[in-house]
């Protein structure tokens, strides 16, 4: 399951350079869809087995043993792996199908596979990895694969840039994850899951301030890798790769890894509420600073990227909530609607040749129905309407807000609403009004192939019926919180339940549920309406960056965070090695030993004209010798 | 003994059969009879053959022949002959001096063997007189004219101050004999509360101040750079190698018999050998002349060596004889190639080594293997001599041997500058080097001693 | 025994046959001890402590030739004898040096090994210097600006660090029972804690220079610069490992009583080379300064890994060491091709060079992301442990080495970035049978470690424990 | 008391000053003077210093070796102004000059 990728990657990545374009492409995808089947049977053997067993382990051999330092490549296949495993898979399967028409023109083509497979298979060992290391392992990977596939244009200097962004701001995380892990190796002496949380559950820890500080570690590795404040300007660089790359990390699954690691980690969070707190109002501020700079971006993906900020920040704010479910719910309705959108924009931008400003844009619903349809749904999906994916998923997300703090809840709720705001403009001005591109005529514009809206259709096809995986249960008890049993599931008997404090189904009044469903529909409506009224009635078009004012200028300006960071890290950064590197190594040490140097050649200066070839000196220094001999020894 | 013989009186028929002739025939008999006398000596050591009766004519109490004595002479007779045979293309001036080098060589003989205050002085005079000619030997270079006064003026002096010590030597112990000397004082040391008479302890000092002016050693080195510089090449190498062994070892037999009264002289001994060691590598750092610069290396060396008179018990002369073996051997080697560089390029400054790496690779890494020895890095002779005096006087005088590993250190800095000359720098003049052969054995030997020096020293002691 | 002579052997005959010589011989007999090597490790096997293979008198009848295998010698021995065929295969360049070079390169090889087998105090020392003599000659054939100013700083700076060793094991033998050298009898005098001091400092004096760590490390930048890349590859890849290899087997047995004093000042120093070579690295425009002082920042890693003394600091110091050797030599080697083909190895004078061969671009690639430590490639074991094992010793400090990964990433990535990636209008001249060879030789190294780490920590478990043994002895009798 | 007994009684220690007190001016000639020749005289007068200590030893001492060496001396002092005025015969050929502050061309 996991090595069919890597196989892909070698073989494309060796042989890629002499086969047929389509067979590389074919192999990719094929090797992806094997492991999705293969995931599937997985998963049926696990839940529908009987007896049902909490996970399949398989160790490979031992990575490293070093004393009492012991670490296995194992993998662990429960069930919070196994949805994520189907996530990654069969999305992957369907954005591999699609950049075969996508990337048909580019001559990396097989390389561009590799990449992907690479990463698939990383994705892989990051969910399905019985131990922190073996995460850390995919964690990495992930992260380079992200490098590698944003610079995947690597003739272009700005997308080198913004690769080596995003790998150095995800080390940065990184670093965090890493000295967590260090700290959980020396308090629980092992690396392995279910032995880790046996630990804590039987609190071999001293006190939870180590679990709080874990947590905390663990959640800087999340915020790297789910661009979460302060560490998420490399998200929206990050489109500069391929637009597939887009659809397939940077929305569907390596950003969802963060979320992936605190639900793993529910146990540590679960005994440090001060982490959750923490979490949980990070995802709150991400939420809303990445939506209000949605509104006023004019570049389609860079929409899209900052929509996926803030819905990661959802995410984060059901975690830091303890409703992990919902999280993780949203995480697989998130992936498929953002997925949908990616790929409908890049049908957009591939029927445009490559334009991705919206102004250029318009009225494009004649020319590419199908991806006016399902881009409509997609839209729909995320922006919550009623009885979508996106409705239900972040539904649960405002309620277990709402139990927690209705404060929260009235903040995310606003965040959500500017999901609707941006999501309508973007979409308005894209497919509605009339064309405005003048260098490129109406008529060029064309639908992309089936090989591309295939995809569009699954997608959009799962979107609507994705919430059926959690429905809540208002709609009966027999149908919902599929999820929620999945999750937890208490491990039949031996020590391997997933949630380690199964979360209590919350149980509002229905009036207070129809309440916060009011509440979420009218400000969806309110969006809908609003930005239909602007941008299609009254046909408005969004300005350009550059003549932005006041508060529009600052949001189109990502309230300045890049400037900001540049003067505040990287400048400094690189002052320090200049100085370094004239000042303290020139000047100083090396000047220091070469003055040694210096200092006995001056000496043997100062000697040889001792020798001024005089005899009679000589004789008297001979004398003066003899002389304090003779001194010295007899008196 | 037999080398004595054999030397002075080749000596003498070189004086007189080739007076004022060409010497190319001559020096190959010199170098023979050197080579012979160096090998019967030799033989003598080992006793495989003995020349009891020619001993015997030597009163015992004058000069004695032990074994010892006879490795130090063979090394003598052996470096000088190389010497004359790597020089004997030199500035072509008449046989009487080969003849005077042997008879200045018959002088070391007995500077080595003496057993006599008389013998050692009439050693050192019989070495130096014909050194003074020697050394001016160039009659027309007014160089050579300089190096000769200087060299005669202050030897004489150094005599004058020796000779006074002796005579306070003789008032103090009441003999010039070797065993006799050493008795009273020890034996004055030995009960305690009696001092040593000012006599003694002044005229220790003033001999050695007078032994100190031949090895060149801080402060009574001055002349060694002049007089080196000045000098022809052969009579630079000969003072450089013949006359420093061969007054160490008188030294260390004088010093040895006033063994009994070490604390006496060693303070003050060690602290001239720290001073020596630094003098000479710093003042070498800045030289611009080959000469010069080895001539200061050879002063840097004295102050090694002086680490051998404060450990030398009578047991362990073999460390002498390999450092002074080693060292003779590598300044040979690395005159030779300069006299040559020297012969035809016309200055003696370090430019003459330019390129020498790209014209002749062979003479380059012998170059390399004689400048390492110098300098004391492995595999050489070099580096075991240093290795082997260090460990020994590391117990005695750890502070000295901490000087000598600085010392060494400098020197790197300077034996260095051959190999920037040798490889860096480009010339284009053209340069052959004739005796390659010889070259390379002496490099050869030098390797051996370092590889092995066991088996040699085995073979020897 | 053989290991030693016939890479010398080798080197004369290559001097022989001067001009004549096709490269592929000398690089197959560079290649002829690791074939040697094999047969140690089916012979000896890597349990049982540090094995005589080959004894006999040498200087004296107490200082001997002894020649030790074990796995600790063994691994240092496949690095050498691994490394240097890569190096005659892809580091030198055929001009008029390219015979002396060969030949001092695999003289240096001959050295080495007797480096890593030395058994006898005295044999090291005789081969540590005679180490330093062949690099010394391949540095004097580039006749820069300054050439000899900056040889004569690195062997002066070597030099004067060796003396102190010297000086320190002549004290320990002069208080061995039977006046001997031997490893096991220096390693059985017992010092007081003043002693120790001294001699340990005078050991790890020359260590320090070697590896080097701040604030010894200035001939570094500069040699490395200013020397061929064979020169430059051997002394990155396999000379700075003597220095650390030294730590291991001969400082913390030989003088296990000074480390409680050292140990804070050697991690805190190198804690701070990491950074410090880090810093420096970020901004360099020279690529070979560049490496010089990334490679400086691993190695002060691995330094502070072995003074932690933990298992995981001293098992993981020699995979790193290892590693570090793959890929410095790794890096030097795409250094040397760019600059042999396009004549500039300046960063900002390159760039896209990734166009016309991809071939080299997925080596530089492999390369970099194992100096850049990714998992599945060989850097990220060796630095996971190190990073842990100074984390055992002090939270923060690991922390602040932490950092380290992040400017590796950011220095190897720009140094990509500059020059295989952007517009450019260079081109590198496709690779011939031997760079192909050469840089599959480091390939395998970097994946195959990436996968299996534990192969290399195997072999050398054992040796490491003992040691480690020797050294909790030592204090525990101190405490 | 008179000067006679003074002769008298002359003590070896007397002796040793003397020879002393003569050496010393001989060293001190040697070190303020310039003329080489005057040099060579003065060295002279060292050697002879010590001549004087030698017999004076060697009679105090009754010992005859002493009285030997001074011969041996006597005979190298000659040897060694021979060779010496021979060399400054040959500096003065070149130079027209004795005078030893002259000669600095070797230095350094």
């Amino acid at each position: 399951m996991i090595f069919l990728p890597l196989m892909g990657f070698v073989v494309n990545g060796i042989l890629g350079k002499w086969m047929p374009k389509s067979l590389s492409g074919w192999l990719g995808t094929a090797t992806v869809l094997g492991s999705f089947v293969l995931a599937v049977m997985n998963f049926m053997e696990l839940s529908g087995g009987t007896p049902e067993i909490a996970s399949i382990n398989t160790k490979l051999f031992t990575f490293l043993s070093v004393g009492d330092f012991h670490v296995d490549f194992a993998f662990q296949f429960d069930r919070l792996s196994a949805v994520m495993t189907l996530i990654i898979t069969g999305i992957g399967t369907l954005i591999h199908m699609y950049s075969i028409a996508y990337m048909h023109d580019d001559d990396g083509l097989y390389k561009f596979f590799a990449y992907l497979n690479l990463f698939i298979f990383n994705m892989l060992v990051l969910v399905l990895g019985s131990n922190y290391l073996m995460l850390f392992f995919g964690w990495e990977g992930v992260g380079l694969c992200s490098y590698l596939l944003i610079g995947f244009w690597y003739k272009n200097v700005d997308f080198g840039k913004a690769a080596r962004k995003a790998f150095v701001m995800n080390r940065i995380g990184d670093l965090g994850l890493l000295m967590g892990l260090f700290l959980i190796y020396d308090t629980y002496g092992s690396f392995e899951y279910q032995e880790v949380f046996r630990q804590v559950f039987i609190g071999t820890a001293d006190s939870t301030a180590v679990n709080t500080a874990i947590a905390l570690l663990l959640f800087i590795g999340a915020m790297g890798k789910s661009a979460q404040i302060p560490l998420y300007t490399w998200l929206p660089d990050a489109m500069a790769g391929p637009t597939p790359v887009s659809a397939l990390i940077h929305a569907a699954t390596m950003v969802t890894a963060g979320i992936y690691l605190v639900i793993r980690s529910e146990a540590i969070y679960a005994l440090s509420p001060f982490a959750r707190e923490i979490v949980m109002w990070i995802g709150l501020a991400t939420s809303i600073m990445a939506a209000l700079i949605g509104l006023k971006q004019n570049d389609i993906k860079k929409v899209l990227a900052y929509s996926t900020v803030s819905q990661l920040g959802l995410m984060f704010i059901a975690l830091g909530c303890g409703a992990y479910t919902a999280a993780l719910f949203h995480v697989i309705t998130h992936a498929f609607f953002k997925a949908l959108l990616f790929l409908g924009s890049g049908s957009v931008i591939h029927g445009m040749h490559h334009e991705q400003d919206i102004r250029e844009m318009g009225g494009l619903r004649k020319k590419m129905p199908i991806t006016y349809l399902t881009f409509l749904i997609g839209t729909l999906a995320i922006t919550g309407f009623p009885f979508l994916s996106g409705f239900f998923s972040k539904d649960e997300i405002l309620v277990s807000a709402f139990t927690h703090n209705p404060l929260v809840f009235g903040l995310a709720l606003i965040s959500a609403g500017i999901t609707g705001f941006y999501m309508f403009r973007m979409f308005f001005v894209t497919f509605h009004g009339t064309y405005r591109n003048h260098h490129h005529p109406f008529e060029k514009v064309h639908e992309s192939p089936l090989l591309m809206t295939l995809p569009l259709l699954v997608l959009a096809v799962l979107s609507v019926v994705g919430g059926a995986v959690n429905l809540p249960h208002y709609l009966g008890e027999g149908i919902s919180g599929g999820l929620h049993h999945l999750l937890s599931y208490d491990g039949g008997g031996k020590f391997s339940p997933i949630l380690m404090y199964p979360e209590h189904v919350i149980e509002l009044s229905h009036t207070a549920e129809i309440g916060l469903l009011a509440m979420a529909v009218s400000v969806f409506v309110i969006a809908f309406l609003y930005t239909r009224n602007k941008y299609v009635v009254k046909g408005a078009v969004p300005e350009a960056d550059a003549d932005q004012q006041g508060m529009g200028k600052v949001l189109s300006n990502k309230f300045y965070v890049d400037e900001a960071y540049d003067v505040a890290f990287v400048a400094p950064l690189e002052g320090a090695s200049d100085t370094l590197t004239h000042y303290v190594d020139e000047k100083a040490i090396k000047s220091a030993v070469d003055g040694v140097g210096k200092g006995g050649f001056g000496l043997s200066k100062m000697l040889s004209k001792i020798q001024n070839g005089n005899i009679e000196y000589y004789l008297v220094y001979m004398v003066i010798g003899i002389a304090l001999l003779l001194a010295f020894n007899l008196f | 003994m037999i080398a004595l013989f054999v030397t002075f009186f080749s000596a003498v028929i070189l004086l007189f059969a080739g007076l004022n002739k060409k010497e190319s025939a001559f020096s190959l008999f010199a170098v023979v009879s050197l080579f012979v006398s160096a090998a019967l000596s030799f033989a003598c050591a080992n006793q495989m053959v003995s020349f009891g009766m020619l001993e015997s004519w030597v009163p015992a109490n004058m000069m004695s022949f032990g074994k010892e004595q006879h490795l130090f002479a063979a090394l003598l007779a052996f470096i000088t002959g190389f010497v004359i045979l790597m020089f004997r293309e030199n500035e072509n001036l008449g046989t009487d001096q080969l003849g005077l080098m042997m008879f200045s060589l018959c002088g070391a003989y007995m500077m080595v063997s003496y057993e006599h205050l008389v013998m050692l002085f009439l050693g050192i005079e019989v070495l130096s007189i014909p050194l003074f000619v020697l050394a001016g030997a160039n009659k027309q270079n007014l160089a050579s004219n300089e190096a000769s006064l200087k060299y005669f003026l202050m030897g004489a002096f150094s005599t004058g101050i020796f000779l006074l010590g002796t005579a306070f030597i003789y008032g103090g112990t009441g003999s010039l004999e070797l065993e006799m000397m050493g008795i009273k004082p020890s034996f004055m040391h030995a009960m305690k509360g009696m001092p040593i008479p000012v006599l003694i302890n002044a005229g220790i000092i003033l001999m050695s101040v007078g032994l100190l002016f031949k090895v060149a050693a801080a402060p009574f080195h001055f002349w060694a750079p002049d007089v080196y510089e000045g000098s022809p090449n052969r009579t630079t190498v000969f003072m450089a190698t013949i006359v420093k062994v061969a007054a160490f070892v008188a030294f260390y037999r004088l010093l040895n018999t006033f063994g009994g009264i070490k604390d006496s002289w060693a303070s003050w001994l060690t602290v001239l050998g720290g001073m020596t060691i630094l003098w000479g590598n710093l003042a070498a750092l800045g030289q611009k002349s080959v000469k010069r610069t080895l001539a200061f290396s050879s002063i840097a060396h004295a102050g090694y060596l002086v680490m051998f008179l404060l450990i030398a018990d009578g047991t362990n002369t073999w460390i002498l004889w390999f450092y002074g073996f080693s060292y003779a051997i590598a300044s040979v080697l690395v005159f030779s190639i300069a006299n040559q560089a020297y012969q035809q390029t016309g200055d003696f400054s370090f430019d003459a080594f330019n390129g020498i790496a790209k014209k002749c690779p062979i003479v380059a890494v012998v170059l390399v293997i004689g400048v390492l020895s110098m300098a004391g890095i492995p595999i050489s002779a070099g580096f075991n001599a240093k290795f082997y005096l260090f460990s020994f006087a590391w117990q005695h005088t750890p502070w000295l041997v901490g000087i000598g590993l600085l010392g060494s250190a400098i020197s790197v800095g300077y034996y260095f500058k051959f190999f920037k000359h040798a490889f860096l720098k480009e010339s284009n003049n053209e340069m052959q080097f004739v005796d390659r052969g010889l070259l390379i054995s002496l490099a050869l030997i030098i390797v051996a001693l370092g590889a092995m020096p066991w088996a040699i020293l085995n073979l020897v002691f | 025994m053989e290991v030693i002579i016939i890479p010398i052997i080798a080197s004369l005959v290559v001097i022989a046959m001067g001009k004549r010589i096709p490269m592929w011989l000398s690089a197959l007999f560079s290649l002829l001890p690791i074939l040697l090597v094999g047969k140690y490790f089916q012979q000896m096997g890597v349990e049982g402590g540090w094995k005589t293979i080959f004894d006999q008198p040498w200087i004296s009848d107490n200082i001997r030739f002894t020649v030790g295998f074990d796995g600790l010698t063994g691994i240092l021995l496949i690095l050498t004898n691994a490394l240097v065929p890569v190096i005659i295969l892809g580091g030198i360049r055929n001009d008029e040096n390219r015979v002396k070079i060969t030949a001092l390169t695999l003289f240096m090889q001959g050295a080495l090994n007797g480096v890593f087998m030395a058994q006898d105090g005295l044999m090291f020392y005789i081969f540590w210097e005679l180490a330093l003599i062949p690099i010394y000659f391949i540095t004097l054939t580039m006749s820069g600006v300054d050439a000899f100013k900056i040889t004569l700083r690195f062997f002066l700076y070597t030099f004067i660090g060796s003396l102190a060793m010297l000086a320190s094991l002549i004290y320990l033998f002069l208080h061995t029972a039977n006046y001997s050298f031997a490893f096991e009898s220096l390693r059985a005098v017992e010092l007081s804690h003043t002693e120790s001091l001294f001699v340990g400092g005078g050991i790890l004096l020359a260590f320090l220079v070697k590896i080097p760590v701040l604030p010894f490390h200035s001939w570094q930048a500069d040699t490395y610069t200013n020397t061929p890349a064979a020169g430059t590859m051997l002394l990155s890849g396999i000379m700075l490992k003597m220095g650390l290899y030294g730590l291991l087997r001969w400082f913390l047995p030989l003088a296990p009583e000074s480390i409680e004093f050292y140990q804070p000042w050697v991690i805190g120093l190198s804690v701070a080379g990491v950074l410090y070579g880090a810093l420096i690295a970020i901004r360099q425009k020279d690529m070979k300064r560049l490496v010089a002082f990334s490679s400086l920042s691993h190695v002060a890693l691995i330094a502070a890994g072995i003074f932690t003394l933990t298992d995981a600091g001293l098992e993981g110091s020699v995979l790193q060491m290892f590693v570090h050797g793959i890929n410095a030599v790794g890096l030097f080697l795409v250094i040397e091709i760019i600059e042999r083909s396009t004549g500039t190895r300046i960063l900002g004078e390159l760039g896209g060079l990734a166009k016309n061969n991809r071939l080299f671009m997925v080596f530089f690639m492999l390369i970099a992301l194992g100096t850049v430590a990714v998992p599945f490639t060989n850097g990220f074991p060796g630095e996971l442990l190190l990073l842990k094992s100074v984390y055992t010793y002090n939270h923060n400090l690991a922390l602040m080495a932490g950092l380290t990964i992040i400017f590796c990433a950011v220095y190897i990535f720009r140094m990509v970035q500059f020059s295989m990636f952007g517009e450019g209008t260079g081109t590198v001249a496709a690779l011939k049978w031997n760079e192909i060879l050469a840089f599959g030789i480091l390939i395998v190294g970097v994946i195959g470690i990436g996968f299996m780490p534990q192969l290399i920590i195997d072999i050398v478990h054992n040796s490491i424990v003992q040691i480690g043994q020797w050294v909790s002895e030592a204090r525990g009798v101190m405490s | 008391m008179s000067l006679l007994n003074i002769f008298n009684q002359v003590e070896i220690s007397h002796y040793i000053y003397l020879s002393t007190v003569l050496f010393a001016i001989g060293l001190f000639g040697v070190l303020f003077r310039r003329n080489a020749i005057i040099l060579l005289m003065c060295i002279e007068l060292m050697l002879n210093a010590v001549n004087l200590l030698f017999t004076a030893f060697s009679t105090y001492m009754g010992d005859s070796d002493g009285q030997i060496f001074v011969f041996f001396i006597m005979v190298v002092a000659a040897a060694e102004a021979a060779v010496g005025l021979a060399i400054l015969v040959l500096v003065y050929r070149n130079t027209r000059k004795t005078d030893v502050s002259f000669l600095d061309q070797l230095k350094g």
